[in-house]
């Protein structure tokens, strides 16, 4: 079991639903609940200083929604991954965008393909400005498993339904 | 120039930037006469492709068995992650080939999966490379706009499978017809035994009734 | 296989060199040979326009017009080529022999295209603009001395003449920038006009120069008086920095690389003439190169003696060095990066403007004593 | 009489650079706010080019996607390429051959090198030195060539799969190569005396963009970006892949975090990319160049990514698997989405030209961005 683990057990040992420690990767599974105490406390902790947001996405498994952050320590160039797991009826979380300010765009992507909202996010009020890979006024979330495309009939406008 | 805050000696840095410009007009004039010009005039000169370079599909034909190669077992129609291919069968079996070959090159990404997928080197890409056109449609080729030969060998293609397909056919229906005689026979033969044995057991019957059904005109 | 097709070790590079020296060199026989030609056949129609002064002007107005269009031509065709070559490429090929008549294909093309003015233009100053620069482009080409005798009009103060002609171009530009209700176009005529009015100090300074060294205006004077020695052979000492200096103004005059902004292809999409097409967008084009005619015309007259040479006629002689000196702009045009604008603002106001202030108090210094 | 700032104020100017714009490369649209020439803020706006290209992925077997990537980062297919096909080995356990690494390893350092090209053409283009980018587009031509000789296409590769490299080299593939590695140090030499020295490209480089160290690392850049700020993180030495823990090479790393420094790791990088080269076709083993995946793959459930150093910087394919013939989520971490997110904190305070040098600097890609 690496120090980092151990170091993150000692402090959030209960809120870690799963983890798996290994040489150069950690994985680590929260409730949502404990994602911002938890990650506060990587960004700031020097012994575990994961200042870099190397990836973020969310999937849909039919249940529920798992986010997944990819973080890389730049001082001892470990990897920790986390794991949150959202209820699909309502998908909400904090944002972590002031933490990681590379964050700010991937969660408007996991919004603009999940619906996932982030809390505290500077785009949150506005849905139009929260879309980022798709149209302003698109509506639904087409990466979730039942998103059911309408074709418009229109090849340049893709298949949502306009009037 | 940049903000000259610091303490520059103005003339020294009016030399170096004088000095920088020269270079790199040296490097453009060395190009202008020195280097060779790399423009091809592309309609009027055509520019040669790799061995292995992927333009448009052929199907090859195969001299010796005077047919196309493909048996229409659809793999590479399921190698393709567009759909580009659509067949139409010909038969089944080993003397089994396709009638109609489409693709739909509108769709095609040319990635090669088709190819690799084809285990009877039936499908190849080609290095013909001048594939745009006016009409949709016309991205749409046929049987007969990819198979080596074209019309011509489609249709010797398509007359060689029907041809041995026939054969098949004839063989099966001989075969058939062989078998259900060769069984009736069988079967009389026994009920003959049958009768023979039933009728007299005598002893000298020695001659067992052939098994084997008479040979099948191949 | 390939690499060789991209790469042909062919003699058919140098060849082409050697047929355009050998061109040249036949232009340059026949130009020497011109004055043996029977000129004096000519002087009845001469006579005839000398009586009638309003109708010479005009068929000046009308000779000048129509040769700088056809040179401008000439020069477009050329600096396609050169900038193709420069960059290993071919250039235009297709129409005529290598190319030779692209631009008048082009220009056809630029005539029969459609005429757009774009909705919520300032049509009037939109449909100006392309004239107000065209014509002070073509006026100051007026006092440009081609030979002893070939001058549209000998103006006495014609150094100053052309310069504050030249100058009002800018007008044509801002009102192009302006009319044509376009962000881009908007920056790219403001800075025209910022450009333009700051770099024309340093210029006129130099031009003050060799006005004080040659006392006086006129451009045919300043020629005469180089007779024998060209200025820049003459004060070397001032006239090579000076040279630099008016050069580098006239770049920035002309709108060519370095300081290109006003038309910045890859910030301003065009800068001001971004919505014009057509006819309209020629006149421009036709105007930025008369302008270049003109400056590296005046640039001749000034350090390089004008027309005077030897064995060729005069006329051959002052296009030869107006030519190689629009060479020599293409050939930074086509090699430097472009300025920012405020570095570029910085680079006169610094260091151009100084340098000709104290150029010019030494010229005096040099006069006087 | 006195003007103090405050009574002359004028409202200032929205200008909508892009999506159709020289400088954008691609369809990126800035909506920048004008005081001026100096931008007071930047909003980026992307999404033009979104194709759903992980949705699609979602819908067809593994090995189908593989020619999806290429439409990622159209400049480097191949790193693309690659990406996916190790979270695709991951995820089902496949083993490369030895020789199908090392040319992997090759092919995607002779994309780098094409890459890198594009980028210097662009970046000098933008700053107004236009013969610059017909030089490098005449090397890339030449790269181009080599890839159609082993790949058979000359932009959209598909020639890095899942479990390795379908064919072998071509005939003679190693002297063409050795040949044109050789005249390109010359060529690489010559851009550098059009380019780093030239005292206009300096100032219009040096000081401008600047990206600091903490910004970088707490943006994800990645990449020359990253390793323009002071940041040795380069994937192929932090976590080496395929073969590159036997390659010798060096990381470039300026530490000025401004475009030339950028421009600086990148055509340093070119000369690094030519060494791994030269080192790949030298110590090359014989052998297979290819796993056989089964014909039915299916990936037990879990989920995998791979990081891979592209020419942008780090590229990683996230992929969930339920056990299907499908994956259920692809994801690609495309080092431009984040450098793109740079921009709103980057450009307030630098005037419109050097917007143009800043975006060419990051050398984005909009394929990779909008997916």
């Amino acid at each position: 079991m690496s120090a980092i683990l151990t170091r993150i057990q000692q402090q959030f040992g209960e809120a870690l639903l799963q983890a798996q420690g290994g040489e150069n990767e950690t994985r680590l599974t929260v409730s949502p609940d404990a994602l911002r105490p938890l990650c506060e406390t990587l960004r700031s902790d020097p012994a575990l200083a994961f200042g870099y947001i190397a990836d973020m996405t969310a999937r849909d498994t039919g249940e529920q929604f798992i986010l997944w952050y990819r973080l890389v320590s730049m001082s001892s160039l470990h990897t920790l991954i986390l794991t949150v797991a959202l209820p699909r009826d309502h998908p909400q979380v904090v944002s972590l965008a002031d933490l990681w300010p590379g964050l700010n765009w991937l969660e408007r992507e996991c919004f603009d393909l999940f619906g996932i909202r982030f809390a505290g996010h500077p785009d949150q009020e506005d849905p139009a400005r929260m879309r980022i890979l798709l149209p302003e006024d698109w509506e639904g979330f087409p990466f979730r498993k039942d998103y059911a495309p309408v074709f418009s009939g229109n090849p340049l406008h893709g298949p949502q339904e306009t009037n | 120039m940049s903000a000259t805050d610091r303490k520059v000696n103005v003339l020294l840095d009016i030399l170096i930037s004088l000095r920088s410009f020269l270079k790199g007009m040296w490097v453009t004039a060395t190009n202008l006469v020195a280097r060779e010009k790399v423009t091809l005039q592309y309609p009027y000169e055509k520019p040669q492709v790799s061995p292995r370079y992927r333009g448009l599909f052929y199907l090859p034909f195969n001299e010796k068995e005077q047919r196309l190669n493909c048996t229409g077992c659809t793999l590479c129609e399921q190698a393709c992650p567009t759909k580009v291919i659509s067949m139409t069968k010909l038969g089944a079996g080993k003397h089994g080939g396709v009638s109609e070959f489409n693709m739909d090159l509108g769709r095609c990404m040319f990635c090669n999966l088709c190819i690799e997928a084809c285990p009877f080197d039936a499908i190849y890409m080609g290095s013909a490379y001048e594939l745009a056109s006016y009409d949709r449609d016309a991205s749409v080729f046929r049987i007969e706009d990819l198979a080596q030969g074209g019309k011509r060998s489609v249709e010797i293609n398509i007359k060689t499978i029907s041809e041995a397909l026939a054969e098949e056919e004839k063989a099966k229906a001989a075969k058939a017809k062989a078998a259900a005689e060769a069984k009736s026979a069988a079967d009389a033969k026994a009920a003959s035994a049958a009768e023979e044995r039933q009728a007299a057991e005598k002893p000298a019957a020695s001659e067992p009734a052939p098994s084997a059904s008479p040979e099948s005109p191949a | 296989m390939s690499m060789q097709r991209l790469h042909p070790r062919s003699a058919s590079q140098a060849r082409e060199i050697l047929i355009g020296v050998v061109i040249a060199a036949l232009i340059l026989a026949a130009l020497s040979a011109t004055p043996l030609l029977p000129w004096h056949l000519l002087d009845p129609i001469r006579a005839y326009f000398y009586e009638r002064p309003l109708l010479n002007n005009l068929a000046k107005a009308v000779l000048l017009v129509s040769f700088m269009a056809v040179q401008c031509l000439f020069l477009i065709w050329m600096e396609r080529k050169f900038a193709g070559w420069l960059q290993a490429r071919l250039g235009p090929m297709h129409v005529g022999w290598k190319g030779v008549l692209q631009t008048f294909a082009d220009a056809i093309k630029l005539l029969l295209k459609e005429d757009i003015i774009p909705a919520l233009a300032d049509k009037p100053m939109f449909r100006l603009a392309p004239y107000l620069v065209f014509v002070p482009a073509m006026l100051t080409l007026m006092v440009l001395p081609f030979s002893p005798n070939l001058v549209g009009f000998d103006y006495h103060l014609g150094a100053l003449f052309a310069l504050s002609i030249s100058t009002t171009g800018a007008l044509g530009i801002l009102a192009a920038g302006w009319g044509a209700n376009n962000k881009y176009s908007v920056l790219g005529g403001m800075r025209a006009v910022a450009q333009l009015l700051s770099y024309e100090i340093p210029m006129i300074l130099i031009v003050l120069c060799v006005v004080t060294l040659k006392n006086t205006m006129s451009l045919t004077q300043i020629v005469e008086r180089q007779a024998g020695l060209w200025n820049i052979v003459a004060h070397p000492l001032l006239m090579i920095p000076g040279a630099l200096i008016f050069f580098s103004c006239a770049l920035a005059e002309v709108y060519r690389a370095p300081f290109d902004l006003p038309e910045a292809e890859s910030e301003l999409v065009s800068g001001f003439h971004t919505e014009y097409s057509g006819m309209r967008f020629a006149i421009f084009y036709i105007a930025e190169f008369a302008n270049n005619v003109f400056t590296a015309g005046f640039a001749a007259i000034l350090f390089f003696g004008g027309w005077h040479g030897p064995v060729l006629p005069p006329i051959a002689w002052f296009t030869l060095k107006t030519l190689l000196l629009i060479f020599l702009m293409m050939w930074v045009r086509w090699t430097l990066p472009r300025l920012r604008i405020d570095q570029m603002m910085s680079f006169c106001w610094k260091l151009l403007v100084p340098a000709s202030l104290i150029l010019f108090c030494l010229t005096a210094l040099s006069v006087v004593w | 009489m006195t003007l103090t700032t405050t009574e002359i104020t004028s409202p200032g100017m929205t200008l909508n650079m892009g999506p159709q714009h020289p400088s954008t490369h691609g369809v990126l649209r800035l909506v920048v706010e004008l005081d001026g020439e100096i931008i007071q803020s930047c909003r980026p706006v992307i999404g033009y080019l979104h194709r759903g290209l992980e949705k699609m992925m979602e819908a067809r077997p593994y090995r189908h996607n593989v020619p999806f990537t290429d439409r990622l980062d159209y400049l480097a297919s191949l790193n693309s390429n690659l990406a996916i096909a190790q979270a695709i080995e991951r995820i089902g356990n496949v083993t490369v051959p030895e020789r199908g690494q090392y040319l992997r390893v090759l092919l995607c350092e002779i994309n780098r090198l094409a890459s890198h090209l594009v980028f210097l053409g662009t970046f000098a283009t933008d700053l107004g030195a236009t013969t610059v980018f017909l030089y490098s587009f005449r090397e890339r031509e030449r790269i181009l060539d080599l890839l159609e000789a082993m790949t058979g296409a000359r932009l959209t590769y598909n020639w890095i799969r899942a479990g390795g490299v379908p064919t072998d080299l071509p005939e003679g593939f190693g002297e063409r190569l050795t040949a044109f590695l050789d005249e390109f140090q010359f060529a690489l030499d010559e851009y550098d005396r059009l380019l780093t020295g030239n005292r206009i490209f300096r100032a219009r480089c040096e000081g401008i963009g600047v990206i600091s160290r903490e910004m970088a690392v707490a943006y994800g850049a990645s990449g020359p970006v990253a390793r323009g700020s002071g940041i040795a993180y380069d994937i192929r030495k932090v976590a080496p892949y395929d073969v590159y823990d036997r390659m010798e090479f060096d990381v470039p790393v300026y530490t000025e975090g401004d475009c030339m420094a950028r421009y600086r790791v990148r055509v340093e990088e070119m000369r690094q990319s030519a060494r791994i080269i030269r080192q790949c076709l030298r110590e090359m083993p014989e052998g297979e160049t290819m796993a056989k995946l089964p014909k039915i793959f299916k990936p037990p459930p879990g989920e995998a990514y791979s990081r891979t150093e592209s020419p942008r910087g780090e590229l990683s394919c996230y992929l969930s698997s339920d056990g299907s013939m499908n994956p259920t989520r692809v994801h690609f971490r495309a080092p431009s989405f984040f450098h793109l997110g740079l921009l709103p904190a980057m450009l307030p305070g630098v005037k419109v030209a050097d917007v143009i040098a800043i975006l060419g600097s990051l050398d984005t890609v909009l394929g990779e961005v909008d997916r």
